[in-house]
């Protein structure tokens, strides 16, 4: 099994580096970017004169070297933990990541255990009962999911939280627990928040799960082994979850790996409507003011959270699945 | 088990067909969404004003009901609208819309209404529904400069129903070209397509539409900014397809007809295009389907952020742009008429899609994911 | 229904629904089983043998469904019943199922489910059926798998079936189905899979089990060799509908049934030895020349006085027995 | 109505509709009140119109303090507060009744400094007419206002407990505003200027020109004349060791030292050091979801009952980028004030809360000339354009074409003023041609000024061509903030295209704006016409004389460069500007009042004739929403940046209950 890890970590490695490769186009596209902007600025100011600080930028960006060493240097500081400077913000960007990047993998997370609390149990029903009422029913809520687009969704359910259930608007947190120590009532209030998030990127996802759940358990229902257990007498439920669920579930470690991408960027796009302090809001922001840098690390860094899901969803499989392992 | 053997004569079209039919929901999705590209298509004629045309008596007026009973003539054949009586409450500055039974527009199909452009083509002043010129017609209400929810959906219909079509094109285009040579080809291409996929699969799509798109620069023209956000979009979709083709080639390629056509000498573009794509079609279709919805949802979360399509632009994901706060559902929910639209098209798709492929494919359609 | 009779299946009929209409795929089959005799069904793909043994476990799904018939089931000691009149969800149906007519599958690589242990898959059945702890569950699966040839049995209850070769898995397919000492076994071509020596191995022992645990057995499958080596009665389908049966000598040697004929005649060398598997095409081939596009008819079957059925016009029938 | 906003022949029609309808408008609202009115100035407590008294004056001699401030004194972390108070601390009257000290007051950052307000070397009343005594407590103009002299309140302390001095505006002056490397270019009114230090609490500003303006300064931004110097020196290469001090800063990330200090002295860091201050409240923390604030133990304000403010413990401000958010919360009572980034076409919603969420919405006035100002870039780089743009033709035809009343009911609810971009009716300057100068809405002439420039639409599209057929299209870059400015400019552009005028617009983020304002690269921006009130604008007529460059005007950058490096850099404008320049020069130094206005009139009577700047609706209603638990909240207040909009209103006397 470590091996197997090893192989796998190892097979990241390039990977990473041609999404590097990717990000960094990404933070030398712009035309008018920010550092050019500011160049621009100081000079209109009368700054022709290499001041300090026109010096320390450009040295900062490294705008005088050719590409590739700039690439270089900027992936080495990066592999580094030094993820440059926001010009946006006056601050490294270090100082202005982590938390943020940390409250998107839960959201993140949240959202892909309901989509599974919702899409599993949905699938096998919608497969067992198969062009039932159920089965329609559900297809259509799924689709409901799926197409009314987040940003509404999120709207609609911070009124209905808000006028329901008295849900402060917006945040992670009610104002008065947002910088507590973690405690009960603080974990309680983050659930109070959390669901509207939650639910808008999990029903996003949820048919989309649904449909291959049921799909793949309908696959599995006529695969003969599951006959054969038939014939052995196990009764239907019984049967189902050992069996076919057993299977499909497989498929599903491995949506930890696809979703995940589909998850942020549905985590980017709520948490901007509902105001969350999580990497979307700052990753617009740093995007609308051409802040390359700090859009960039935050591309970087959610490529490699969802690499590393990806990982993770593999080494589940091979965990779950004794043929994969033994490959 | 047995498989039915007796009508082996029924074309696999008509197979198709046959079953496709069987789905009475993707039957309607398919003819609902026909209606409203046909719609789409013609908006200059079904909308009653151009997209940027506003009313300055009706600002944030709620939807006209349309009577058929008039309290003095009673029952008419033909429909009409009232006017907009306004006031302002000064106590919640809201502005109160009521009927001005003393304003009558009767509504007139196929007249002559405010002029416009068809296509960029030729002038034209027919409508498919109008009011004569002392009136006005806003049967989904107005929006905070007075401008008719009803035609901008429609003019915003073609911008986003477009989209998608000429992102799923294109996606196709480059699925199928870069899957295709992947497959076909294998050994280090292959090899080389498969990694590039991989790690474009692994960037968030929206993060990445995001810096693309914001990466567009400012000055471009509208129609610019329409272009590139679909070549933005496809950029990252054709992944999906790319990948189901390459696996279908590497299994078709070892077929027996293609052996026997490359034995023949055919070329290798010759044999993907004449022997190998037509084997799989169908599929492609399907997931083309399946793909315009994502094109279309992905336009409005753009356009919402504010790095899609911009004004004077009219898509729905632009529409949405303007109904996205509390103030809305509470007082104007009617802006939010565009994202009804959404969502049905967006579920027709799907359905549509989802009888496609059931029908191309009956025993196969599983593995999707 | 006599005491010597375990399974009578009575006017069967199976359909299945397509979008092009209703696919007829068993035209009202009965036949009778003999306690304690094997009683083969032979036929090409798509005669209907599988769906009737499928029927007789219920495990036709749909598009297909059973529409008419009945299947008398009388176990040792206890009064006859009608499978088909059972309650989807009765009891009495999963009683059946394992424990008193265990199944044998054609796919030893695909019966087993490849997530599961071995011993997981073979104590299922036992904990299934009988009121035993795990532990004597583990003692009795090890102990079948002992019994059907299986070395190391308790090891190997811990392994994955992709860790057995085919025959290996077949030998597990079959402990698992006989581990609850079923009246009936019902086989459904379980060799075809298999390698020529291991097809023989494997017949041998079922041959061996079903006289060890006293079993009948209805076995399914396309080649006449196997039904020489295995069988006492031959039940011959075609298209859904029985065209003749008989004890094997009966129907082997002296066919009746042009369609039988063929069959044989299709067969190359002596019964019993067995015809490579790629050759099989050519041998049905062979059996559709011989006889044309034939339509077999749908005439009734008659019984004969030597106890045999055969689905002929009296005339032809008189025409076959005349030496 | 067949509105037709691309053919001039249907929009002439549609004037008549509005216009019509815009009449009806007014007339309802004239039963609720008069727009843009002056505010009764006894509306506020007669105290604020006045030098605050002091404690001595009121004989206050007994002071009380929080209760969280109690226990620290208790527990010895904290000195008595007869030892933090200044000598004779300064008493301020709140305007409904004696407050209750606690609580976390609820706003969003943008409205930071609303209730933590400045609190500079001067302040002003609350009629923005007056400018009042602060930390300075008097000050002397020498006879030729070339030498200011200033007296700082005794006993003043810093939120650390270190003392105000007069070392405290010399190191700023000599360190902050003349440094090259913090300002690289020295403002005009800074050149050639010194200053000394009479005594620990006396100090003079001499200047080689006279300088009767300053004291403006001093009550507008004071904040940026002044620093705890002991502590800010720690942090400045003048005083601690360059080497030394670049390798911690660069250890930290930053670029360099000058981002450090800046994010020291302006609170821009995520952690602690932050500079003491002299404001209610010190920010005590930062996290990416808010600010926190905590009351400031020196605080050198008390009520008339000898209790130091601020009443009010706590402020959290948190971070919300989405201003639709912002406007929910607020209108669901989430915040305990909110004002600046609330929108007057949300007034529907806010009023909802009213009723909902026991919110309450006064309606406060924006002292700006104009909510939306247009300005297109006279200095472009791109010929063509700058071509166009200096030709007043165009400009006034841009004017004309705008339907200003419209804008005023479709936005305002009809309770703006159409004007022109100039000062306030109140102003010394002020008169109403300058406000109604091109302002009329008339698309005809705007027509035909255009057909005159040979703008003709060649290609039939209905958008104007150059004359060589070359489309024209303008894209105009701006912030959504403080004015209702994506709406205004929404309109302007359906207004343009009915006269075949290409517009287009491009939101972008601040810091885009300021960068890209200052380095002349905008084709043309928008923003509000402050520096409307005779506070700033005798000092700051940018909208008017290109004589500053910010992040909010970019229609002359290069000219105002000219001015500002006396002819080093930018560009060298024409005549008429120079003689814009001059009299503004001149202004700044005169100590005439008659002359003085004179010029000032000169300068608006200029910019209405010439637009420079193209004026919407002004003097329109500002939303500020206050929770049912905020009290001592004027009712009514003026809005805007020439008085820091609640300075004069003394936040630190609003408090809480529960």
């Amino acid at each position: 099994m470590s091996g197997f890890i090893l192989r796998r970590l190892l097979a990241m490695i390039p990977t990473l580096l041609i999404i590097s490769v990717i990000v960094f186009i990404l933070i030398q596209l712009p035309p008018g970017d920010i550092i050019s902007a500011t160049l621009a600025s100081l000079q209109q100011q009368g700054m022709e004169v290499s001041t300090e600080q026109i010096a320390a930028l450009r040295a900062q960006y490294n705008l005088d070297d050719p590409m590739v060493v700039q690439y270089l240097r900027w992936i080495t500081h990066f592999v580094q933990g030094d993820l440059g400077y926001s010009i946006k913000y006056q601050q490294p960007v270090n100082t202005l990541i982590w938390d943020r990047l940390g409250y998107t993998v839960l959201i993140a997370v949240a959202s892909l255990l309901f989509t599974w609390a919702l899409a599993i149990p949905i699938g096998i029903y919608s497969a067992v009962r198969q062009y039932g009422f159920g089965d329609y029913f559900f297809t259509v809520v799924g689709l409901l999911g799926l197409a009314i687009p987040n940003f509404m969704l999120a709207l609609i359910l911070m009124y209905c939280g808000y006028s329901w259930f008295g849900v402060s608007v917006g945040g992670l947190f009610s104002p008065e627990l947002a910088e507590a120590p973690w405690s009960s009532a603080k974990f309680m209030d983050l659930l109070k928040h959390i669901w509207i998030p939650m639910i808008v990127i999990g029903t996003a996802g949820t048919a989309s799960i649904m449909r291959v759940m049921r799909a793949n358990l309908l696959d599995e229902l006529s695969k003969p082994y599951v006959v054969t257990a038939r014939a052995k007498g196990v009764r239907p439920l019984k049967l189902i979850m050992k069996y076919p669920v057993r299977i499909a579930i497989n498929p599903f470690i491995s949506t930890i790996g696809w979703l995940l991408p589909t998850l942020i960027s549905g985590e980017a796009i709520v948490s901007i409507v509902l105001n969350l302090p999580t990497t979307g809001p700052l990753l617009l922001q740093a995007l609308l003011s051409q802040d390359m840098y700090l859009a960039g690390s935050f591309i970087m860094l959610l490529s490699i959270l969802t690499v590393l899901g990806m990982l993770l969803s593999d080494i589940l499989l091979a965990a779950l699945d004794p043929r994969i392992r033994y490959e | 088990m047995s498989s039915p053997q007796l009508l082996q004569d029924v074309s696999s079209a008509r197979l198709t067909w046959l079953r496709f039919k069987r789905h009475r929901l993707a039957l309607a999705s398919g003819i609902f969404l026909v209606v409203i590209y046909l719609t789409a298509g013609f908006c200059e004629f079904f909308a009653v004003y151009e997209p940027n045309s506003r009313n300055p008596r009706a600002i944030y007026a709620p939807p006209q009901q349309v009577h058929f009973i008039d309290p003095v003539e009673g029952f008419q054949l033909r429909p009409f609208v009232y006017g907009y009586h306004l006031t302002i409450n000064p106590d919640t500055w809201v502005r109160e819309y009521t009927e001005d039974h003393s304003q009558k527009f009767p509504l007139q199909f196929f007249a002559p209404g405010e002029a416009y452009q068809f296509w960029n083509l030729f002038g034209a002043s027919r409508h498919f529904v109008t009011v004569p010129d002392t009136g006005y017609l806003h049967l989904f209400g107005t929006d905070k400069l007075g401008r008719d929810i009803f035609s901008r959906v429609l003019y915003g219909a073609r911008i986003s129903l477009s989209l998608g079509l000429l992102g799923v094109a294109l996606t196709i285009v480059l699925g199928v070209l870069i899957g295709g040579l992947a497959g076909y080809l294998g050994g280090m291409v292959d090899n080389v397509i498969q990694r590039t996929i991989e790690v474009l699969q692994s960037i968030p799509t929206l993060p990445l539409w995001m810096a693309l798109s914001a990466a567009l620069p400012p000055h471009w023209s509208p129609l610019g900014v329409y272009f590139g956000i679909i070549v933005i979009l496809s950029f990252i979709q054709w992944t999906g397809l790319a990948r189901v083709v390459r696996g279908r080639f590497l299994a078709l390629r070892e077929e027996d007809f293609v052996v026997a056509a490359r034995l023949l000498g055919a070329g290798r573009l010759r044999i993907i295009f004449r022997h190998l794509l037509p084997s799989f079609m169908s599929h492609i279709i399907t997931t083309a389907t399946l793909a315009i919805p994502g094109m279309i949802l992905a336009e409005t979360a753009l356009s919402f952020l504010g790095v899609g399509l911009r004004a004077p632009i009219v898509s729905w994901g632009v529409l949405l742009q303007q109904a996205q706060n509390f103030q809305v559902i509470i007082l104007t929910p009617w802006l939010l008429i565009p994202g009804v639209f959404v969502v049905l098209v967006v579920i027709a798709f799907n359905l549509l899609g989802d009888g496609m492929r059931d029908a191309a494919d009956p025993y196969g359609g599983s593995n999707s994911a | 229904m006599s005491q010597e009779q375990i399974l009578s299946i009575n006017n069967l009929t199976v359909e299945f629904g397509s979008e092009l209409g209703t696919q007829t795929a068993l035209h009202g089959i009965s036949f009778v089983m003999q306690r304690g005799r094997t009683t083969a069904i032979v036929g090409e793909s798509g005669s209907g043998k599988s769906v009737t043994a499928y029927s007789t476990l219920r495990l036709i799904e749909a598009p297909g469904r059973i529409t008419a018939g009945e299947i008398l089931f009388r176990p040792t000691g206890l009064p006859v019943f009608d499978i088909l009149a059972l309650r989807p969800d009765s009891d009495a149906l999963y009683n059946l199922r394992g424990n008193q007519i265990a199944m044998i599958f054609q796919e030893p690589m695909t019966a087993l489910s490849p997530v599961h242990t071995i011993g997981n898959q073979v104590m299922e059945a036992i904990l299934t059926h009988r009121p035993v702890g795990k532990a004597e569950a583990f003692m009795q699966a090890t102990d079948m798998l002992r019994r059907v040839g299986i070395n190391n049995a308790a090891e190997r209850m811990h392994q994955y079936p992709f860790e057995f070769s085919g025959g290996m898995r077949q030998r597990v397919v079959i402990a698992m189905a006989l581990v609850c000492q079923p009246e009936l076994l019902i086989c459904d071509e379980p060799t075809t899979a298999l390698d020529v020596t291991i097809q023989a191995e494997i017949l041998a022992l079922i041959r061996d089990l079903k006289d060890e645990f006293n079993s009948s057995v209805l076995f399914i499958t396309h080649d006449l060799g196997v039904v020489a080596q295995i069988a006492d009665d031959v039940v011959v389908m075609h298209q859904g509908r029985i065209l003749e049966s008989g004890s094997v000598r009966q129907v082997l040697k002296s066919p009746l049934h042009p369609y039988t004929r063929g069959l044989l005649g299709a067969m190359p060398g002596l019964p019993g030895l067995q015809p490579r598997r790629h050759d099989k095409a050519r041998r049905l081939a062979t059996v559709n020349d011989s006889q044309g596009t034939t339509d077999f008819g749908q005439h009734p079957l008659i019984s004969l006085n030597d106890g045999r059925r055969v689905a002929l016009p009296q005339a032809k029938i008189d025409e076959a027995l005349k030496p | 109505m067949r509105q037709g906003v691309r053919t001039t022949t249907a929009s002439t029609s549609a004037v008549v509709n509005c216009c019509h309808f815009t009449m009806v408008a007014l007339g309802l609202l004239a039963s609720f009140g008069t727009t843009a009115a002056e505010i009764d100035p006894a509306s506020w407590p007669a105290a604020w119109h006045q030098p605050m008294a002091t404690a001595s004056e009121l004989g206050l001699t007994h002071f009380q303090q929080a209760p969280m401030l109690a226990e620290q004194v208790a527990a010895g972390t904290l000195p008595p507060l007869q030892q933090r108070l200044p000598t004779d601390p300064v008493v301020l009257q709140p305007i409904n009744n004696i407050g209750q000290y606690g609580g976390t007051a609820r706003i969003f950052r943008s409205d930071w400094d609303k209730l933590n307000n400045l609190e500079g070397p001067l302040t002003v009343d609350p009629s923005a007419a007056k400018i009042l005594p602060n930390v300075i407590e008097r000050w002397e103009y020498s006879d030729n206002n070339q030498v200011l002299t200033l007296h700082i309140r005794e006993g003043l302390k810093w939120s650390d407990g270190s003392a105000v001095t007069a070392a405290d505006f010399i190191f700023y002056h000599q360190h902050v505003t003349l440094n090259t490397e913090l300002n690289p270019i020295t403002a005009p009114q800074w050149v050639g200027s010194q200053i000394t230090a009479i005594d620990d609490l006396s100090f003079r500003y001499e200047f080689p020109q006279p300088f009767p303006l300053l004291i403006n300064i001093m009550a507008q931004i004071g904040d940026y004349m002044l620093a705890p110097s002991a502590f800010m020196q720690q942090f400045h290469p003048a005083f601690v060791d360059r080497t030394q001090l670049l390798a911690s800063i660069y250890a930290q990330g930053y670029v360099s030292w000058m981002s450090y200090f800046n994010a020291i002295l302006f609170w821009t860091r995520n952690s602690q050091p932050l500079a003491p201050t002299l404001r209610p409240y010190q920010m005590v923390e930062r996290t990416p979801i808010a600010e926190y604030y905590s009351r400031n133990p020196y605080y050198w304000k008390v009520d008339p009952e000898g209790n130091q403010l601020p009443y009010i413990d706590k402020i959290r401000a948190e971070v919300i980028d989405n201003a639709d958010v912002m406007a929910a919360k607020a209108s669901t009572g989430q915040v305990d004030f909110a004002a600046f980034e609330m929108k007057t076409q949300d007034f529907p919603l806010f009023k909802l809360g009213e009723k909902t969420a026991g919110i309450k919405v006064l309606v406060w006035h924006r002292i700006h000339g104009s909510d939306v100002i247009i300005m297109p870039n006279l200095t472009i780089d791109d010929s063509r354009l700058r071509t166009l743009f200096r030709d007043r033709r165009f400009r006034r035809a841009l004017s004309v074409a705008i339907n200003r009343d419209e804008m005023n009911s479709v936005i305002y609810f009809g309770r703006g003023t159409p004007r022109q971009a100039t000062v306030i009716p109140t102003s010394r300057f002020y008169a109403q041609e300058f406000a109604q100068a091109f302002a009329q809405y008339d698309p005809a002439q705007a027509n035909s000024w255009l057909d005159e420039m040979g703008l003709i639409d060649v290609d039939g599209d209905g958008l104007r061509n150059f004359a060589d057929g070359e489309a024209l299209t303008i894209t105009l870059e701006y912030i959504d903030f403080e004015t209702p400015k994506n709406i205004s400019l929404e309109l302007v552009v359906s207004y343009w295209r009915a006269v075949g005028i290409d517009l287009r617009l491009k939101e972008v983020d601040q810091a885009l704006q300021y960068n890209r304002a200052t380095g002349n690269l905008m084709q043309m921006t928008a923003w509000h016409a402050d520096r409307s009130t005779d506070i700033l604008f005798p000092w700051q007529p940018q909208w008017y004389v290109p004589m500053h460059i910010g992040w909010e005007e970019a229609h002359w950058n290069s000219w105002s460069i000219y001015y500002l490096s006396g002819g080093a850099r930018g560009e060298q404008p024409p005549a008429e500007i120079i003689q814009l320049q001059d009299w503004w020069q001149e202004l700044t130094r005169s100590a005439e009042p008659a002359r003085v206005t004179e010029l000032g009139r000169n300068i608006l009577r200029s910019s209405a004739e010439n637009v420079w700047t193209i004026g919407t609706v002004g003097l329109a209603p500002q939303p500020v929403i206050v929770s049912g638990r905020l009290h001592n909240v004027p009712a009514q207040g003026y809005w805007g940046w020439d008085n820091r909009w609640t300075m004069a209103y003394h936040p630190a006397t609003w408090y809480l209950t529960q």
